[in-house]
């Protein structure tokens, strides 16, 4: 196990190298000038010429890399062109938002895809099965932005069940979650169909029936475990696929995560924000994709991790 | 010291939306839609505007003298101003707040505007740390020497970057000033949860008497404007900092109840084309001329639901300068057909328009698309987040036309001037420069001079005819195609009180922070 | 004795050989496999005939299309599904906006699936260095933002619709090389691989005609699934600069550009958000009865 | 009265003749239908027939005769939504099992009736602890707490003699050898002493030792406990080892029913003594072959030779991963084929018979020498190799498994020729269909698919598949084991004749040494992968002198229910594990002849 973390944790980390040269190179070859962003129309340009030496940007690709590596191994960031502060603390300070909106959005669609995709396995071909899987498009096909100011009229505007946006307590949570669950859930509900048609099949189905155990405990005990392996390994591309949703999220419903900062980074070319939420994010993939496999054995101990 | 409005409630606490992020409240820096006014609020410097308008008056400086030859400022400064930390500002720190600001080591985007200012270039080229051209006379007295007379150092002196900082909190906290900003200004910072809120709070000490009316304004940051005008509507906030967005504007619009808390007012705005004179077919005045006649103005107003007037020149109406007599050129698609005949281009031509992507950039594109369609110019539209707009522009070989909607943002003070310097002006069409028409016309520029070395204020209106004859030539070149100018609509919560015009403020923007307040208190 | 080899009696019942019906024939049979088919039909038709079906250009601008606050106009009898922003027609556009939808939902999201295919399938199968350096490359990918690849291949590249469609398969196909190569791994194991080895069958024989037949559920589920989102996907890139520039139409950048409106001019949403699921759900509807036909053990379900 | 009624305690067991008199289960005029793609079906029909207390009821027949519908139908188990009874009663004391809905089954199904079904590898969950499934039902249909469920667990397990019981109910089935897994599934099905135990094939995928085994535990809980036991088999020795009464079906019916003694002496039905004659025995099988000469036997040129084959795999572990442990699967192993002859290789699961075929078939890496048609392949290029190789075919042991399910029979048959630019497509096609008719298969049966053919069908596929390429080896890794005694008499004997039409030699797999007898000229008993016994059938079957090989020849269940044995020789421990640690190799045996070529391990 040990042994198996520290071989996985260097292939990480080799991973998190290559983002962090592919991400470098595309920003250096971007034809946007950041220093143009920080020094404004007014700036002479004397001024542009000094912040970007200050900013060492007039030096050579490989050198400029390779600063930015040695102190991205004391931990060091860079500090913000346009905001001005460490890029660390930016991240920092946003996030446990966006952890906590994963967190949320992850439970939501496991709980509405999952539960969607067991429904339509265990009433295969019925009008039930069907009507689940045209909702399970309409998840996939919506695009968030409505869905999320659909929801945020409705339940917080109207019903006031929720608040308008905001940060702070679990019901602030909620239709954030819903938003971003709601995409994953159709991608579940497909998958959690198929396998579990392929697992209601399986001979220890059998076996459970004829020990005359009830349908509850032969759906959840015997089938939904076996069901639910591939849909673990999906919760690793799953963290992936958020990254881009959760920039619309976040700003429909006001939550200061770091989507919204990587937005912002990217249409002012920001490139010290740039490289700290990509690395970021490539981490929390990595991580994903880790748990997945770490979280595999305990649910198949069948599988060794090797 | 200007009067007090006697209607004005003191307390009560109100809260603000924006949807970006505030970058900094460092005013050598700041430089942003929601960060300006805020840094005026927080920060004073020597010169001001009366609450409401465009008219200068002293501020820090308790009053000024201006030499015969324009050269030689002497501010006296008023007594008794303290710093947050309870420290007086003295000229001292005047001194200190620009030599501060043209150092580049600041990186300051605004160190250019201090430039007539006796040993700028030495400071700026880093060979000096402080500008020979600011004395500090006695406590209370601070000069300047310029190099050159300029009718718009008062302006200057009233930009957020040359506001007063405190030395040692700016030394106390180094890059990270700007998240611990103390300065002489009505409210303090009192809260900054990066990404969420910012909270300022009354400053009880602060010189002016009776202001600010508020005890309290949260900020909170990153709201979508279609969702804080939802919470408007709600009554959970008092000023959507982003306006009302287009998708609810009707709705507002058609409430009477709604329509009534909607302030309506000027902005130093104009929304133009840029046709880069240097490339072809755009080197040729006719065919710009011709692409000024084709925009169909008034389409592109009703399109933003007329929340703009068609423009016919640079200057927005509410700039001194603006030429009400000027009639430009009109929608004419024949007139426009014969000068591109007449310019060898009885077809047409193939182009392409760049615009920001945000709406409602990309839809008036399109409508100035269809408009040059209808005289022959096929011009194909790259929508582009703003950096990459920036960067065509300032590339000489880039962008044939840009619309400058979201980017051309108001002008930095209300002053004829600013409008010429860097985005028509000779030195702003330089590699990474913001003159994207690249237009210089070394005349041109050698009479902005001039009218600028007009530093008597009786002679203001003199200077102003000047700077309308700049824009009259500018338009005969036509390097632009002015659209429109942009209305402001500011939306306020039923408790806010206040004139009006504060709320549509040309220097505060979206609103005057320290003057307005709420019925709703006592 | 007589001889063993006696050919053997019919099994109980066994059913008698019959001609098999070609897959088409079986697959319009089906009435849910139909409906899907008519719809593709329809939406097909709607862009090929676009210039025909309208009286409108997509692109004019009509002074009627708005009123005088330059609001649009809902649906009525002189514009059928209303109007846009612009005043332009929105049938007219969604029937033009079809051809960049369809390119970007079959072509580019048909090449994201081909590729994670290819890459899954040969990972999977080849152990050793050629996998494990694949999945590393793809584990490389799905850690790197898609949006700001397109951002830089948007900046060097003219944008084009090509050029989207390309940077679309470029992202999407690690989601699916990752899903394939768990399966080949598994199916790598089965007996009547090792059977075909025996026989001499080369490598690409044992992967395309012997695994990929068994990924094809999956491959279905993927490639549907993924219509809606590289159709909506190709939207956000087309505001980030990079794709279809205004003033062409897809169905992905009128919900985009229209979204706020979804109060004030639902249509504008509900419109091209229905076109999307009507055609992901018909290419479902088609894969769900096709992963049913070709797969011989099937026979007879439904 | 037989000898083997004779062992049963009176008081436990009814006898015969008062079945009638209180029957536990009463089945009457069953039919069950499958709905196919051209309607409906009938795969039992009118079937009749009753149970008594303590009575072991044997169902014999061939593939395909509806022996486990039956048995599902009483558990209402059928396959949803294709299977259903369309008609007769099936009544367990006073209730119609046929008139029952799903919940009341519940409460009879594991309680009343328990089903231990054929593959012990797919039937348990491997997701959940042999403990968990073993309480889960004790609790579903007692009132017990979770400890005294826990209890009666261990009980259950003690009773099938496993050993260190409290600590397996943490264990995993993957944890388990399949007959211990096998042993869990009767712990589990006894556990709440049901009336009637159904079995179906319990011991078809274990080797003949664990079966041994399995059916004597069968037989001992009957004793203690009075079940009374369905027994679904193919295998004759099974049946003649355990039944009183059988029921032979054939094609949904019953063809005949009688005592044990009764079918085995005096067979009514025609299709009855078919199956009878077909039953392989040690010494007598039917249809054994003369015995070649050794002299014939050794040609000059042998077919395949092996030396000194060693095949490991490595297994990871530890910091970094590297490999610290190693299954030596294959020691050391050396044998040769000739033209024209077969050589067995038996021995139990796991010693490493699979393992040398593979590495014959080019599947594994190896060590040594292997040498076809007198070339080395390890001194050869790709192409060579691909060359040599199409003398070699593999028949596996699974025939479903190892067809491509989604491709035609016909296709499959083709692919060798097509793969090695054989013939034309119109020539492919007349070889493939006359490769169908040589295998006993109908030309337009070529359009089929695998599923469509019963298990004797598919495996004549796979052997016309392997016969395409025309080799002089084939490789038939117990590819008999899991069919019926009439089919597999006539795939035997299928495979005799082509050998002696074509001269192909066969490398033999099986555990069932009856079959070995009958077709082998030689056989190679390996244990732990190595071989301990080498020689002439006769050698090894007269004069077997390895104490392994002796117990192999025990194991095996005779067809004659007088002959019935008092108790199966049990093994009393695991088969010891081929894994060990890196740098420790396994003991050499070394092979000594004891006479006519006759080798055996000291
Ligand atoms: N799910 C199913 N759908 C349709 N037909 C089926 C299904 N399962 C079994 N059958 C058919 O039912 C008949 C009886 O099958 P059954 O499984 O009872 O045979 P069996 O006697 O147990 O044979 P074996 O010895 O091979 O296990 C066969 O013809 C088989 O093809
Ligand atoms: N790929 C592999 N990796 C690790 N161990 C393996 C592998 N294949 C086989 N083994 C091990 O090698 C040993 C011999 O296996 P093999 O399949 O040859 O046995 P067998 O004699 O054919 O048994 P059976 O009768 O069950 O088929 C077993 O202990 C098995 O677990
Ligand atoms: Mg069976
Ligand atoms: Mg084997």
């Amino acid at each position: 196990m040990i042994a198996y973390l520290g071989r996985r944790l260097i292939q990480s980390a080799l991973i998190l190298l290559g983002v962090s040269l592919i991400t470098f190179a595309l920003l250096y070859l971007l034809p946007a000038d950041p220093v143009r962003q920080i020094a404004g129309r007014s700036a002479t340009p004397q001024t542009v010429e000094n912040i970007r030496q200050q900013l060492g940007l007039d030096q050579p690709f490989v050198v400029q890399y390779w600063h930015y590596l040695v102190s991205l191994l004391s931990g060091d960031l860079g500090r913000s062109y346009i905001q001005r502060s460490e890029v660390t603390e930016l991240i920092v300070s946003r996030l446990p938002a966006t952890l906590l909106l994963m967190v949320g959005a992850i439970l939501c669609e496991l709980v509405i895809g999952l539960s969607m995709g067991l429904i339509a396995a265990v009433r295969r071909g019925t009008t039930t099965d069907q009507t689940l899987m045209v909702a399970s498009f309409v998840g996939v096909s919506a695009p968030q932005f409505v869905v999320g100011l659909l929801l945020l009229y409705v339940f917080a505007v109207r019903l006031s069940w929720f608040p308008i946006g905001g940060y702070g307590t679990w019901r602030h949570l909620v239709l954030p979650s819903l938003t971003m669950g709601i995409l994953g859930a159709g991608w579940y509900a497909r998958m959690m169909r198929s396998s579990m048609i392929d697992v209601l099949r399986q001979d220890y189905v059998r076996t459970a029936r004829a020990k005359g155990l009830a349908r509850g405990a032969i759906i959840f005990r015997h089938a939904l475990p076996n069901a639910i392996l591939p849909v673990i390994a999906m919760i690793g591309i799953d963290i992936g696929i958020f990254m881009g949703g959760i920039v619309v999220v976040e700003s429909v419903f006001g939550w200061p995560g770091i989507g919204q900062l990587a937005w912002q980074a990217i249409q002012r070319v920001d490139i010290p924000i740039i490289m700290g939420v990509t690395l970021v994010s490539a981490f929390a993939i990595v991580l994903g994709n880790l748990l997945a496999d770490i979280v595999a054995p305990f649910i198949d101990p069948r599988i060794k991790l090797r | 010291e200007d009067a007090v409005d006697p209607n004005a409630k003191q307390g009560g606490a109100i809260t603000i939306t924006y949807k970006d992020d505030v970058a900094t409240l460092d005013p050598a820096i700041g430089y942003d839609w929601q960060n300006w006014s805020m840094i005026k609020s927080l920060f004073d410097g020597l010169m001001d505007y009366e609450p409401g308008t465009t008219n200068l008056k002293p501020d820090l400086a308790e009053s000024y003298e201006i030499s015969p030859d324009g050269k030689t400022f002497t501010f006296k400064l008023r007594h008794g101003v303290k710093f947050h930390n309870g420290r007086e500002m003295t000229a001292d720190d005047v001194k200190y707040s620009l030599d501060r600001v043209t150092n580049p080591k600041t990186q300051s985007p605004g160190a250019g505007f201090f430039g007539s200012i006796k040993g700028y270039d030495e400071v700026a080229a880093g060979k000096a740390e402080s500008l020979s051209g600011v004395t500090v006379v006695d406590p209370y007295t601070v000069k300047f020497d310029l190099t050159r007379p300029d009718a718009t150092f008062l302006h200057v002196m009233a930009i957020n970057f040359s506001h007063v900082v405190p030395k040692e909190e700016v030394e106390k906290y180094g890059a990270d000033f700007g998240k611990h900003p103390v300065g002489t200004g009505a409210f303090k910072l009192a809260e900054w949860t990066l990404g969420q809120r910012i909270v300022f709070e009354r400053n009880p000490d602060y010189w002016h008497k009776g202001l600010p009316h508020l005890d309290k304004i949260t900020f909170e940051i990153g709201q979508e404007p279609i969702v804080a005008l939802l919470r408007l509507q709600k009554g959970e906030i008092d000023i959507p900092g982003d306006g009302i967005p287009p998708a609810k504007f009707q709705e507002v619009m058609a409430d009477p109840e709604q329509k009534a808390r909607v302030v309506v007012g000027g902005q130093l705005h104009t929304g133009y084309v840029t046709m880069n004179t240097t490339m072809a077919p755009f080197d040729n005045v006719k065919v710009r001329q011709a692409v000024n006649m084709a925009i169909n103005k008034d389409r592109i107003v009703q399109l933003i639901n007329n929340r703009a007037v068609p423009a016919n020149q640079p200057l927005p109406p509410s700039m001194p300068g603006y030429d009400k007599a000027f009639k430009g050129y009109a929608y004419d698609v024949a007139k426009a057909k014969a000068l591109l005949a007449e310019a060898g281009h009885p077809d047409g031509f193939e182009t392409q328009l760049f615009t920001m992507n945000t709406d409602p950039n990309p839809r008036i594109a399109q409508a100035i698309q269809q408009d040059l369609a209808a005289v022959g110019i096929k011009a194909s539209i790259q929508s582009l987040a703003q950096a990459n707009v920036i960067a065509a522009g300032g590339d000489k070989a880039g962008a044939p036309m840009i619309w400058s909607g979201g980017m051309a943002w108001i002008a930095d003070f209300p002053d004829p001037s600013n409008f010429y310097g860097p985005i028509l002006g000779c030195a702003g069409a330089v590699p990474g420069g913001w003159n994207w028409s690249w237009y210089c016309n070394k005349d041109l520029d050698a009479k902005a001079a001039e009218a600028d070395s007009v530093v008597d204020p009786a002679k203001g209106a003199e200077r102003d005819k000047m700077w309308s004859a700049i824009y009259d030539k500018i338009m005969e070149d036509a390097p632009w195609a002015p659209v429109f100018n942009e209305q402001r609509f500011t939306m306020k919560s039923p408790r806010m009180g206040g004139a009006d015009n504060l709320y549509v403020d040309p220097v505060h923007i979206p609103i005057n922070y320290d003057n307005v307040y709420v019925n709703d208190v006592q | 004795m007589t001889s063993p080899i006696a050919p053997d009696l019919p099994a109980a019942g066994r059913m008698p050989v019959k001609p098999r019906a070609s897959v088409w024939r079986r697959l319009v049979k089906r009435p849910l496999a139909m409906l899907g088919l008519v719809i593709i039909a329809i939406v097909l038709a709607g862009a090929i005939l676009a210039p025909w079906l309208t009286g409108y250009d997509p692109n004019e601008q009509m002074f009627d299309g708005l009123t005088l606050e330059g609001a649009p106009l809902p649906p009525d009898a002189k514009f059928w599904l209303g109007t846009d922003l612009l005043g332009r027609d929105l049938l007219t556009r969604m029937l033009f906006g079809a051809r960049t939808s369809l390119i970007i939902g079959i072509v580019a999201n048909g090449v994201a699936l081909l590729i994670g295919t290819l890459v899954g399938v040969t990972a999977g199968y080849f152990r050793g260095w050629i996998g494990s350096a694949l999945m590393r490359f793809t584990d490389l990918m799905m850690a790197f933002p898609a949006l700001l690849l397109a951002i830089c291949l948007a900046a060097v590249f003219e944008p084009s619709l090509w050029i989207v469609a390309m940077v679309i398969a470029l992202v999407n196909w690690v989601q699916t090389a990752r899903v394939i190569y768990t399966e080949t791994s598994s199916l790598a194991e089965r007996e009547f691989i090792d059977a075909e080895r025996t026989i001499g069958a080369s490598a690409p024989r044992i992967l395309f005609r012997h695994i990929l037949p068994h990924l094809l559920p999956t491959i279905i589920v993927w490639g549907t699934l993924g219509i809606s989102t590289t159709v909506l996907l190709e939207a956000t890139l087309s505001y980030l600069g990079i794709g279809v520039q205004p003033p062409t139409a897809s169905w992905g950048n009128i919900i985009f550009e229209n979204q706020t409106y979804f109060q004030a001019a639902p249509w504008l949403v509900f419109f091209p958000g229905a076109a999307i699921l009507a055609l992901a759900l018909a290419f479902n509807l088609i894969g769900d009865a096709l992963r049913d036909i070709l797969d011989p053990t099937q026979r007879g379900r439904g | 009265m037989n000898a083997g009624a004779a062992n049963r305690p009176a008081g436990a067991a009814a006898p015969v003749d008062s079945i009638a008199a209180r029957p536990v289960l009463d089945i009457a005029g069953l039919c069950v239908s499958v709905r196919g793609e051209d309607g409906e079906r009938e795969v039992v029909s009118d079937l009749s027939f009753k149970l008594a207390r303590g009575e072991t009821l044997c169902i014999a027949g061939e593939s395909g005769s509806g022996k486990s519908m039956t048995a599902l139908a009483i558990m209402q188990l059928l396959p949803q939504p294709a299977g259903r009874i369309s008609s007769g009663t099936i009544r367990l004391g006073e209730t119609n099992l046929a008139t029952l809905n799903e919940r009341q089954m519940q409460r009879i199904r594991g309680a009343r009736i328990a089903m231990i079904f054929q593959e012990p590898m797919t039937s348990l969950n491997p997701v959940l602890s042999i403990g968990r499934q073993l309480t889960e039902s004790i609790e579903a249909h007692t009132d017990l707490s979770q400890s005294q469920a826990q209890r009666r667990a261990v009980e259950a397990l003690k009773a099938v003699r496993i050993s260190e019981a409290e600590s397996r109910l943490k264990q995993f089935p993957h944890e388990l050898s399949g007959g211990m897994r096998q042993r869990v599934m009767i712990a589990m099905a006894l556990a709440l002493e049901p009336d009637v135990l159904i079995a179906d094939e319990p011991t078809t995928a274990l080797d003949v030792t664990v079966q041994g085994e399995v059916l004597e535990l069968l037989r001992d809980l009957q004793r203690e406990h009075g079940t009374s036991v369905i027994l679904i088999t193919h295998d004759m020795g099974v049946v003649a080892e355990m039944a009183d009464r059988v029921i032979v079906m054939r094609h949904g019916r019953m063809v005949e029913e009688g005592a044990a003694t009764d079918i085995f002496a005096l067979p009514q039905a025609e299709y009855t003594r078919e199956l009878l004659a077909a039953v392989p025995r040690i010494g007598t099988g039917a249809g054994r072959q003369e015995s070649r000469d050794a002299a014939e036997a050794s040609k000059p040129a042998n077919v395949a030779d092996v030396d000194d084959l060693h095949v490991r795999f490595d297994l990871r572990g530890g910091f970094f991963g590297r490999i610290n442990r190693r299954v030596h699967a294959v020691e050391g192993v050396s044998f040769s084929i000739a033209p024209n002859e077969t050589l067995a290789l038996v021995g139990e699961s796991g010693c490493g018979k699979s393992t040398t075929a593979k590495a014959l078939a080019g599947l594994v890496p190896y060590q040594g020498d292997i040498a076809i048609g007198g070339r080395n392949l390890s001194g050869l290029g790709r192409a060579a190799r691909k060359a040599v190789r199409r003398d070699v075919q593999m028949i596996f042991q699974d025939p479903y498994a190892s067809l491509d399910p989604r491709m035609r029979v016909g296709d499959l048959v083709a692919e060798p020729l097509l793969i090695h630019g054989i013939a034309s497509k119109e020539e492919r096609r007349e070889r493939v269909a006359a490769l169908f008719e040589r295998v006993g298969l109908s030309a337009d049966q070529m359009e089929l698919y695998p599923h469509e053919f019963s298990g004797g069908q598919r495996q004549r596929i796979c052997i016309a598949r392997a016969l395409a390429l025309r080799p002089r080896l084939i490789i038939a890794d117990e590819s008999v084991s899991a069919l019926d005694v009439s089919v597999q008499a006539r795939v035997l004997d299928l495979l005799k004749e082509l050998q002696r039409e074509f001269g192909v030699a066969y490398l033999f797999i099986s555990h069932d040494m009856a079959v070995v007898e009958n077709i082998s000229d030689r056989v190679a008993v390996m244990y732990l992968g190595q071989i301990v016994e080498m020689g002439t059938r006769d050698q090894v079957f007269s004069n077997p002198r390895h104490p392994y090989t002796k117990r192999l020849i025990e194991a095996v269940p005779v067809p004659d229910p007088t002959r019935r044995r008092e108790r199966f020789a049990r093994l009393d421990r695991e088969i010891p594990s081929s894994t060990r640690r890196i740098g420790e190799t396994p003991p050499r045996l070394a092979l000594t002849d004891v006479g006519g070529g006759h080798l055996v391990a000291v």
